[in-house]
């Protein structure tokens, strides 16, 4: 339950950020925040209390004593893509910075909206 | 006789793996690549035809059957999409052949193959994840792509469209994530079939989320911010792609979402109105700029608001009438826009009042941008007005005669500013300064390719009309779609 | 277990809006990966442990250096 | 104004979005005909991968991971064109001190080393092919950290990119070529929880560890190249 809290409370953080922040660079760190955020609440949705993690590790673990693997595999891969957006965003960024020599979009006419 | 659908994903990215050490033995050639792979593509999904036209065919990846593993469902929607996706790749890439010089062209050749392979498999694949990570790379690669010439504007529309993007992929995942919780499948067919016995209030929430992360990629209004600037700053080529490729995936997952997953009836009705909206905004929009391309993209946006409407109808004629209109703006956006790209460089302007005269310097360009101005008008022999007057009739056949009046107003908002510009290039002086060069064989040959297939349609609709029947009534019909990914799995 | 979790979650919350409040980038990205750092600490009690890797050596480490490489090239201070 | 705007914005989305998910119990079984449960029971010896996890990533759902990487790709190649310049700026960074620079050649090659067992052993133990390709690359980082001419080359990076990339999709191929469809499992599956196990799935994994570690060095690298 307290995973619900706290995810939604970083996605709701992260959107804060960018709608508000006027940084380029604030806006990409938002971007990462909301992506933790909605990550913990997929594993979370996957988790069953007192099953361990899938993996047969020991011969005596069986199929009911383990939490949903689905989502783990799903965040393994949206943690991926993240970090790919989160990199591409700030070589856009650089480029950016290397025109205006500001990160501040205020400065910026076009990005305004 | 048709190869593993698969290849269509597989190869592609096979190539883009390859492009690197095949530039190191000759630049030359990377140019070629695109064109062969989608090419190939193409092929497939023309022999694919009349084998998804009697049975969606399903195609099982990694041997295990549909709720366990991902699948391909090609019905006759995600083939004729692919068709479309891929005919407009093909032309694009042989346009590219000429077009790109700035360094690393390489890089560009390979962004624009993934981003024609990430759109083929959003149409294609039968998983709601999958769908995602297909969207992921389709996005991932416009955003560089949007920002490829370097220059400020650009960087800064890619900025935007990545800020925009993003939000939208968090939306996809949080729906994804209730859906999951709830019916324990990603698969889509399977998602349809669980999602009676699911709390109402958990799976409006799930589509009102999805319905946000795909509205952005489909340019629905309010959520279609990125869209002016990404197709007006980025390169002409990769202007036409989001019209004809980027935008046709997004509506796609749009139409699968509301019709074969959800299928709620209240959600028609809001289509339909956001569909108007969005035609209104765009066309009032439009008629303001001055930017050529910046007038291209609103009036895009106009026409997919117009498909929203078609969807919204939620008609098998009305259906049909929308999935024509969306080929024939697959087909006719490009063409205004690889014209006008040439325009734009011949006339060392990107306003529209600096193409006065274009005509006289450059008349096959003009002939063409003309051509594709009053095919998307609608006039009569053209094949943009088969598909509005559908829509347009069946609009008021189901009494939304509001709808078809507004509707109609925003076509002729869009008559006023086109034939604006058709005037400008042909009854206007030309400037000094416009410069008188060759247009390279490979973007002309494009641009034709653009305009026969136009010209075809619109006098025998019945060609494209013959397939489009069965994708429509897949939407409408969605057991057929269930039944026959879920007895693949038996 | 649970009065963990709850220090946890408030070192979580802080450090979040401490990312977004910080007119300091460098402050604020090592916010950032304190976020990702507690979020890899979740990962690991919810029996996740192949996404808490992930999540440690990519959202802990490498993002965090290419936030520090763009701020070094950019402007440590928000204007 | 604007953000008192945003912050209502933000509460109303964060109240339905936790009322909806609070509809969701946490921490039970909810969906007893679920594909998860389905994997748990079966996983072990229709995969034989005794990490339920990597068998869902790599063969499962393998499709999605080729995705994945392909993201990853697209996210190495697009940096690389938009930080493209002609000539790439000198580094005037100082050396690291005798010690960080001793200390960084004795710790390279054992993280090397650490990434290789991560993903060698993704289908017995935690990790995989990212999270190894991703330790691999902060070996990498290490050395670019402390040595100032240090630096990767390019032709071979991309060369091992490329070919890692190839064999994954070849693998898919021959998948489709030898059993019944792209990416399928065409190698004996072996005894579980031993390192020849699972047939493709570590075949792929290793794959999957090189590229991403090989990808996420030319990021860094293209990254750095940038300063100064």
């Amino acid at each position: 339950m307290i995973y619900y809290v706290a995810a939604i409370s970083l996605i709701l953080i992260g959107i804060y950020a960018v709608l508000v922040k006027k940084n380029m660079i604030k806006i990409v760190l938002g971007l990462t925040l909301i992506d933790s955020g909605v990550n913990i609440l997929l594993v979370s949705l996957g988790y069953v209390k007192d099953k361990t993690a899938p993996i047969f590790s020991n011969p005596t673990l069986t199929a009911g004593d383990m939490v949903d693997p689905v989502p783990q595999a799903l965040v393994l891969t949206a943690i991926v893509i993240g970090v790919a957006v989160t990199a591409l965003a700030l070589s856009i960024v650089i480029r950016i910075y290397d025109h205006h020599k500001t990160l501040n979009i205020n400065k910026i006419r076009e990005l305004k909206w | 006789m048709y190869l593993d659908p698969v290849l269509m994903i597989a190869l592609p990215l096979f190539a883009a793996f390859l492009i690197p050490p095949l530039a190191r033995i000759s630049k030359g050639l990377v140019k070629y690549v695109p064109v062969l792979i989608i090419g190939f593509n193409l092929y497939e999904t023309v022999m694919l035809l009349p084998h998804s036209m009697v049975k969606p065919v399903i195609v099982i990846i990694a041997a295990w059957a549909p709720p366990l593993g991902i699948n391909l469902t090609i019905g006759p929607l995600g083939n004729v999409l692919a068709l479309i996706i891929s005919l407009v790749g093909f032309v694009v890439a042989v346009y590219n052949i000429r077009f790109v010089e700035e360094e690393p062209n390489e890089k560009y050749h390979m962004l624009f193959l993934l981003l024609t392979a990430g759109a083929t498999g959003m149409v294609l694949t039968g998983d709601i994840f999958n769908l995602f990570v297909f969207l992921e790379i389709t996005s991932i690669s416009s955003y560089a792509l949007t920002a490829f010439l370097r220059d400020r504007d650009g960087a800064e529309a890619a900025f935007k469209y990545l800020l925009i993007g993003s939000m939208a992929s968090t939306f996809i995942l949080l729906g994804i994530a209730l859906i999951y919780a709830t019916t324990g499948t990603l698969n889509m067919a399977q998602i349809a079939v669980r999602l009676k016995d699911v709390d109402p209030r958990i799976a409006i929430m799930a589509l009102i989320l999805l319905i946000t992360g795909f509205g952005i990629e489909a340019e629905m209004f309010p959520l279609n911010g990125w869209a002016p600037d990404a197709y007006s700053q980025a390169p002409t080529p990769i202007g036409a792609a989001f019209g004809g490729i980027v935008v046709k995936a997004g509506v796609y997952a749009l139409a699968r979402l509301i019709y074969t997953i959800f299928s709620f009836q209240g959600i028609f009705h809001f289509i339909l109105i956001a569909g108007i909206i969005t035609l209104l905004i765009a066309e009032m929009s439009a008629i303001r700029q001055k930017q050529l391309k910046r007038m291209l993209a609103f009036s895009s946006i106009g026409q997919m608001g117009l498909v929203l409407i078609a969807l919204g109808l939620a008609t098998t004629r009305g259906v049909e009438g929308g999935l024509f209109q969306m080929f024939n703006h697959a087909m006719i956006k490009p063409l205004l826009f690889l014209s006008a790209g040439y325009l734009v460089f011949y006339s060392g302007s990107k306003n529209i009042e600096d193409m006065d005269g274009m005509g006289r310097v450059k008349p096959l360009l003009s002939f063409f941008f003309a051509f594709g101005a009053f095919a998307i008008l609608g006039l009569p022999p053209l094949s943009g007005f088969w598909s509005k007057f559908i829509i347009l009739s069946e609009t008021i056949s189901h009494g939304f005669i509001a709808v078809a009046t507004l509707a109609l107003f925003g076509s002729i908002i869009e008559a006023v500013y086109y034939l604006r510009v058709v005037g400008r290039l042909y009854f206007k002086a030309p400037h000094d300064g416009a410069k008188v060069q060759y247009v390279p064989k490979s973007a002309l040959v494009a641009m034709s390719i653009l305009a026969l297939i136009t010209l075809v349609t619109g006098l025998y609709p019945d060609l494209v009309m013959t397939y489009l029947k069965p994708a429509a009534a897949e939407l409408i019909d969605k057991s057929i779609y269930i039944k026959a990914v879920l007895s693949a799995g038996l | 277990m649970d009065i963990l979790l709850i220090i946890l979650t408030v070192i979580l919350i802080a450090g979040a809006l401490n990312t977004v409040r910080s007119k300091d980038l460098v402050a604020a990205v090592i916010s950032g990966s304190v976020v990702s750092l507690i979020a890899s600490i979740y990962f690991y009690l919810l029996q996740a442990p192949d996404v808490a890797l992930t999540e440690a050596a990519i959202g802990v480490g490498l993002s965090t250096i290419i936030f520090m490489i763009t701020i070094r090239r950019t402007g440590r201070m928000e204007e | 104004m604007r953000k008192a705007i945003a912050v209502l914005f933000l509460g109303f989305i964060g109240y339905y979005l936790l009322s909806t998910f609070l509809l969701v119990p946490f921490g039970v079984v909810r969906v007893l005909e679920g594909v998860g449960l389905k994997y748990l029971q079966d996983g072990l010896q229709q995969t034989g991968a005794a990490n339920l996890v990597t068998s869902i990533v790599v063969n499962y759902r393998g499709f999605d991971t080729l995705g994945e990487v392909t993201v990853l790709f697209l996210a190495a190649t697009g940096m690389g064109a938009l930080l493209y310049s002609k000539r790439p700026t000198e580094r005037a960074r100082q050396n690291a001190s005798v010690i960080v620079k001793t200390g960084a050649r004795i710790l390279f090659p054992l993280i090397i080393i650490l990434g290789a067992y991560v993903f060698i052993h993704g289908h017995l133990t935690p990790g995989g092919g990212f999270q190894g390709g991703a330790i691999i690359a902060s070996g990498f980082l290490l050395m670019f950290m402390s040595y100032r001419t240090y630096h990767v080359n390019h032709v071979i990076l991309s060369r091992v990119e490329s070919s890692a990339g190839s064999v994954f999709v070849i693998i898919g191929l021959l998948g489709l070529a030898y059993g019944s469809s792209f990416l399928a499992n065409i190698l004996p599956l072996g005894t579980a929880n031993t390192l020849f196990s699972a047939g493709v799935i570590p075949l792929i994994y290793v794959a999957v560890g090189f590229k991403v570690g090989a990808e996420l060095t030319a990021l860094l690298d293209t990254m750095l190249q940038t300063v100064k």
